[in-house]
């Protein structure tokens, strides 16, 4: 299951959505925002998406997923909008027979969709600036 | 002639000051050209765009892949989810 | 954080425990237990442990977890009792600045414990064999 | 003479039929000494005890760890938690 939502998340449901009688392994990743970068104080996060071409991304990943390990249940939601410090912005949850696959996977989806979903965070700091973060390129600074 | 909507995210939609825009290009017209088709109307877009991949339909593209009319083309800077 | 209760695992509780402000990273792995073994239908697992011993080892691995990663929350519980089919007998949760770290650690910290804290399960099958679970050794086969 | 309690867990309990021992060791004893005193009176333990860690009064321990009266002894089969 796949959801790209402007509400909390709520991870415990994530959690819940992999269980699997036949799986050993539940892992969940929760990505939260967090306060300090170096020496910037972040007040919070806010996320744009692509939204068609971002859950079309997302299906990809999940399905390459399971070609690639032997997973059952799988679960990866983003919020959108504004994210406060200490809120989730990302939950993946995987479950598989075996404890070795459910990290695998879990760290190769994570990885890969900061890659390729077109999913955009702008840090807005304690002091009120706003920066898009787009990694490689430095029009921000 | 073929028209094409451009879409904008994040930075470069601030760059661009919209977050679509119109355009009308000679048939036939490839990413490449779309790429320098923006650049020539919205130079401010100049530092961002050599760092953004184009999305033809929803699928990254490269400065080879075709453009048809009426297609929707995303223009993806960097991005930063997770 | 450490637990060993004979109560089912809270798993919300757990992932709540490590939530941290300066943390981008929660992981939470939850151990179930798993119907099928090869051909074994498993109905539950029923684990026993050498109590303060047990306590003792978890301390240790937790404070070594601390000295090698940067991890801020650090939560794991273990039930013991009988655990049926689906349900949780460990729960291990994370928090850290980095997600590296979170999995790194997570991974370590399960490998670790499975090696040695003085915790046993016994295999309970559907039809009522009973079989400890003690690896390199063949005495129950 | 040193008095030892010996406490067994999962199939070590059920092999020896008891989740304690008391057995009294002739001073000096090490854990060495004491698994051969165990085997000895639990020859069922015989299969599973090459497999064991003998734990002192809570820490792992090797065949040279001294015992010294009181103290308690752990008898650890291979574990399995998780």
């Amino acid at each position: 299951m796949i959801q790209i939502t402007r509400e909390p998340i709520d991870s415990t449901a994530a959690l819940q959505q992999v269980a699997d009688p036949d799986c050993g392994a539940n892992l969940m990743f929760l990505g939260t925002t967090r306060r300090w970068t170096g020496e910037t104080e972040t007040l919070e996060l806010n996320y744009e998406c692509y939204q068609e071409m971002a859950e079309k991304e997302l299906h990809k990943l999940c399905t390459e997923a399971r070609q690639r390990w032997d997973l059952r249940g799988l679960c990866v939601v983003h919020r959108i909008g504004n994210v406060p410090v200490g809120q989730a912005s990302l939950a993946v949850a995987v479950s598989s027979p075996h404890r070795g696959v459910a990290f695998d996977a879990a760290q190769w989806l994570i990885d890969t969709l900061k890659q390729v979903v077109p999913i955009w965070k702008q840090e807005v700091t304690r002091q009120g600036e706003t920066r898009w973060v787009h990694p490689g390129s430095e029009v921000n600074r | 002639m073929i028209d094409i909507n451009v879409v904008l995210f994040a930075r470069a939609r601030e760059l661009a000051g919209a977050d679509s825009i119109k355009l009308t290009l000679d048939d036939p017209a490839t990413v490449g050209d779309l790429k320098a088709a923006l650049l020539q109307q919205y130079p401010d877009l100049s530092t961002l765009l050599p760092h953004c991949t184009m999305a033809v339909d929803h699928e990254y593209s490269d400065d080879d892949t075709a453009l048809s009319s009426g297609c929707e083309v995303g223009c993806i800077p960097p991005v930063s989810g997770g």
